[in-house]
């Protein structure tokens, strides 16, 4: 019975959310029925490598435009490791063995792992410093950092991410993002400007602030996310 | 350096970041920290409320770019004077909640302390952002870090609660998003200003879509009846502090949220009696669900998801004097519910399974907490010398000017099952000769501090009401007249240099 | 043409992993189910001219979330109506009391 | 090519909005079918990720352009400015992803945290606060 007035209430929502998709065009002119450049979409479009001098224009958006919108993602991914850590926190004395799960990952696992770690963290790092000219940032470049990781901590028993290391890494990305927003309140203008001088758009060194923040975003993210799996790789099953 | 609106969230979020590396340094600064904050948010707030008084709004836009196309963060005079009211309670339930704690280590000391002043920041900034794809992130991070407290105790129902609120606030968010995206694609800009500039160009069968999923989105957050099933669960299984934080803080973010949504984004004339219905169903049910409760701590959460719906009613009368009254309202239930949520769990700290029964006699051996409780049980219910007396009296005036005889029976009605549900708890309090070796929590000073605090501050505006009535006047009219905020957003680049 | 067919095709494989997901009752196939959608999704963004959104979902959708899913079917069971755990436990007993 | 790609995209174009948005509006259902359908709580959370899942796709559809290339002036693409995708739902589908992560790495953790309590992962017999 239930599931014949589930099925019925979706196919209401359906058919409420078709006719409002029928009207909205497919692959037409760009958004909005006023005229394109009096658009959000136009503008960041026809300014964006002028103003900020970066090549990729999302980036631009994600880190300049829409800055305070990062800046509360880095935090929902903070308080998420946070939040993990305290719903599965065990206390000192329910504490029997922290080690992690013994995997008994084979050997080609571990050469393999062996050979593919460095590449991978070298690929994430490369993506999130060339958040400006290619596609991928900051969180991207963080994303695969922390698969890296995780496949070390998978097929190698002994390898444990140095938290200490981990923590001061964390909070010293969170504060120097935290830094260039209060450097561009220090500086006269407003929160978060990109203050230094934006140099040629498609070179290494263009777009002022902005590399340098995905960059401290893509330490936090590849930092937050290795913190959340290490925590969830040290629950041991009950069976 | 000026103080500006930005410095609601970017202190805290340096406090934040710093927190794991000062505990290294010093076990007791987690808790200091957040302390210090809240108490700078204060000052904050009573810069900006001077500010706000003379030019009526402080708009300060974020990494250089003009309004519509960076984001830029709003203070009105309603938004000014929720975020103050915001920033008091949140150092007093600091302050309630400083040595509260049970047995704790540094682990969760470090994760409790972080996860409660972010939950307050994400509230502020939901209240004052200018934009609405930040307003589902700063809501994001209210969800997150309130169903972590929510399941902060070891004990079995905790992490029940917090999978309840987690599955409908993820529901609720892809709800909001969906919103956005279909008024992104009718409007084409995300700034809340430009988006009611452009609302008339949007046709209204796909308005009355995204107002619906708005709504939706909102309700679970501003706990409107069908969707507010886990909000009893969360308040009774979270933290002392973290409810009272529940009850005064996020539930006014999630109605401020709404009311927003509707009078300042949309134009359509239903929209203000679905409130009133929306409103009258929550209150009816939730204050009849609050009758047969045994747990204190809920029928503490559903009184106040009913008092939510009150002020959902008034908003929806729509008249100036109504809002006026609304907002009163949200500033008496702030100050009462905080104070009956911390005399509350304090009076049930030892017991068990928490129920009202285990509540008797406990008045003689704990004098002050119980005079305190039987103050905020009178002020919510309206008697005359306190002040939920004034704001149930202007509403019930609001809705006599719009000859809402319906309104006027229920509301009247719903306060009688209000006064019997209170009374029974005071009487039991006080009369019922109580099993003597319970063994009693004896609060410390700084709770006492704090809860003194509120109630001091009940009486005073319950003798003086016109305290505050002067300045909520002004904050109605404002609210109100859409032209002039979006006239300010777009035009001026005023930002505070 | 090839985007059209690219298209369809990609639809019709997204929507059957999706169900494969839903409908399967060992949770491992199910989480599988939840990878592919994220590979096909990320192609679709890729043909829709989001490389940076298709990057984040390939990192994101294929590689963590799957891996969290995987470690909390670990963490309690794999089987979603539990009949197989029940035998389990009925064996166990029945070794003890033998 | 251009024009051939234009022709094409013309005299198909109700197979390819149905291709994207029915897809996505389908996608969405199932989720919520999972989510308000199934009792194991990993069922549930999947649901979660599928229906997040379809909004994204949404998302990104909805800034498509017809023939339009990716928002990026690399350095052949200087001035086709007008040409571009729409690059601001992107910008956002961004961030709803990683927030979507976050949302469901601390439910799969209470999942998990119910299971250790109650012995089950299944939604009705966890129920113990009732309405």
């Amino acid at each position: 019975m239930k599931q014949v007035f589930i099925i019925i209430l979706l196919i209401i929502i359906g058919y409420f959310l078709a006719n409002t998709f029928v009207e909205i065009p497919f692959g037409g002119n760009r958004i909005g029925n006023v005229e394109s450049n009096e658009t959000v979409a136009g503008y960041y479009l026809s300014n964006t490598a002028k103003k900020t001098g970066v090549a990729n224009v999302i980036t631009a958006i994600v880190v300049n435009y829409r800055g305070l919108d990062t800046l509360g993602e880095v935090t929902v991914l903070f308080l998420a490791t946070t939040g993990l850590a305290s719903i599965l926190y065990r206390r000192k004395e329910e504490e029997e063995d922290t080690e992690r799960l013994n995997l008994p990952s084979s050997r080609i696992m571990r050469s393999g792992v062996r050979v593919l770690f460095p590449a991978i963290v070298l690929l994430g790092i490369y993506v999130f410093i060339h958040g400006h000219l290619t596609p991928g940032g900051g969180f991207q470049g963080g994303t695969i950092v922390a698969t890296g990781f995780l496949l070390m901590l998978i097929s190698y028993k002994g390898f444990n991410t140095d938290h200490n290391r981990m923590v001061w890494i964390e909070s010293l990305a969170g504060l120097s993002f935290v830094g260039i927003g209060i450097w561009g309140l220090l500086s006269g203008n407003t929160f978060l400007e990109n203050t230094t001088n934006i140099g040629v758009v498609n070179s290494l060194i263009s777009g002022g602030l902005i590399p340098i923040i995905y960059i401290v975003v893509g330490f936090k993210v590849a930092v937050e996310l290795t913190g959340i799996l290490d925590i969830l790789l040290k629950i041991k099953p009950k069976k | 350096m000026v103080i500006s609106p930005i410095h609601y969230i970017f202190v805290p979020l340096v406090a934040a970041f710093a927190i794991p590396l000062l505990s290294k340094l010093n076990k007791e600064l987690p808790r200091i920290i957040p302390g210090i904050v809240l108490f700078y948010n204060i000052i904050i707030s009573f810069v900006l409320m001077q500010e706000v008084n003379e030019v009526g709004y402080i708009s300060e836009v974020i990494a250089g770019w003009r309004a519509p196309i960076g984001i830029n963060l709003i203070i009105t005079p309603f938004s000014g004077f929720l975020v103050s009211l915001i920033s008091v309670l949140g150092f007093l339930i600091w302050l309630y909640g400083f040595r509260f704690k049970k047995v704790i280590d540094d682990g969760e000391l470090r994760s409790y302390n972080i996860l409660q002043m972010m939950m307050i920041t994400g509230a502020i900034g939901i209240i004052i952002t200018g934009d609405i794809f930040n307003l589902f992130v700063f809501l994001e991070i209210v969800a997150i870090t309130a169903v972590s407290l929510t399941s902060f105790y070891r004990g079995r129902d905790g992490a029940e609660a917090g999978f309840k609120y987690l599955l409908i606030g993820g529901f609720a968010s892809a709800m909001i998003l969906l919103a956005i995206l279909i008024l992104y694609t009718q409007v084409g800009t995300l700034n809340m200003a430009e988006i009611a500039e452009r609302m008339h160009t949007v046709p209204t069968g796909i308005k009355s879509t995204i107002l619906i999923l708005f709504i939706v989105g909102f309700g679970i957050e501003a706990e409107l009846f069908p969707l507010n099933g886990w909000a009893p669960d969360a308040y009774s299984q979270a933290p002392g502090p973290t409810s009272t934080a529940f009850a005064g803080i996020v539930v006014k973010a999630g109605v401020y949220g709404l009311i927003r949504i509707i009078f300042t984004l949309f134009d359509i004339e239903g929209a203000y009696d679905f409130l009133i219905i929306a409103g009258l169903i929550t209150m009816i049910i939730a204050e009849a669900a609050a009758l047969k409760q045994t747990n204190l701590k809920r029928m503490l959460a559903y009184s106040s998801i009913g008092q939510m719906g009150l002020a959902l009613i008034a908003f929806g009368i729509g008249t100036k004097e109504a809002v006026f009254a609304a907002m009163f309202l949200l500033l008496n239930h702030a100050i009462i519910k905080s104070l009956l949520f911390m005399t509350g769990s304090i009076l049930m700290y030892n017991s068990k399974e928490k129920t009202i029964s285990s509540l008797h006699g406990i008045a003689k051996r704990l004098p002050f907490i119980s005079i305190l409780f039987a103050i905020g049980a009178f002020a919510i219910v309206g008697l005359p010398p306190f002040s939920g007396f004034w704001s149930k009296l202007y509403i019930l005036s609001a809705a006599a000017d719009k000859e809402m005889i319906f309104l006027i029976v229920t509301i009247l009605a719903v306060s009688v099952i209000e006064i019997i549900y209170y009374f029974r708890v005071v009487s039991k309090l006080y009369f019922a000769e109580g099993t003597t070796n319970v063994e009693v929590y004896k609060p410390k000073i700084n709770a006492k501090i704090s809860m003194l605090i509120l109630g001091i501050a009940i009486f005073v505006i319950g003798f003086y009401p016109d305290l505050v009535t002067g300045y909520l006047h002004n904050a109605a009219d404002i609210l109100l007249d859409k032209a002039s905020y979006i006239q300010y957003v777009l035009n001026t680049d005023s930002t505070i240099q | 043409m090839i985007f059209i067919i690219l298209l369809i095709v990609m639809a019709v494989l997204l929507l059957a992993a999706a169900i494969y997901s839903i409908v399967n009752r060992d949770l491992l196939f199910a989480v599988m189910g939840t990878g592919i959608v994220s590979v096909i999704l990320s192609l679709f963004f890729y043909l829709l001219q989001a490389p940076d959104v298709a990057l984040t979902e390939a990192a994101m959708g294929i590689a963590l979330t799957t891996i969290i899913f995987i470690i909390t079917i670990r963490n309690t069971t794999r089987d979603e109506n539990e009949i197989i755990d029940k035998e389990e436990e009925m064996k166990m007993k029945t070794d003890k009391e033998s | 090519m251009q024009e051939q790609f234009n022709e094409i995209f013309i005299k198909y174009h109700e197979i390819i909005t149905i291709g994207v948005y029915g897809t996505a509006i389908a996608l969405m259902l199932i989720g919520l079918y999972a989510i308000l359908m199934k009792k194991n709580l990993v069922k549930i959370v999947i649901g979660l990720t599928i229906l997040d899942a379809g909004i994204h796709l949404l998302f990104v559809g909805i800034g498509y352009i017809q023939n339009g290339t990716a928002p990026i002036f690399s350095p052949g693409y200087e001035n086709s400015a007008d040409r571009m995708v729409d690059p601001v739902p992107q910008a956002l589908v961004l961030t709803a992803i990683i927030i979507g992560f976050a949302v469901t790495a601390v439910a799969l953790s209470l999942v998990i945290r119910l299971y250790k309590h109650h012995n089950t992962a299944k939604i009705d017999q966890i129920k113990h606060l009732k309405w």
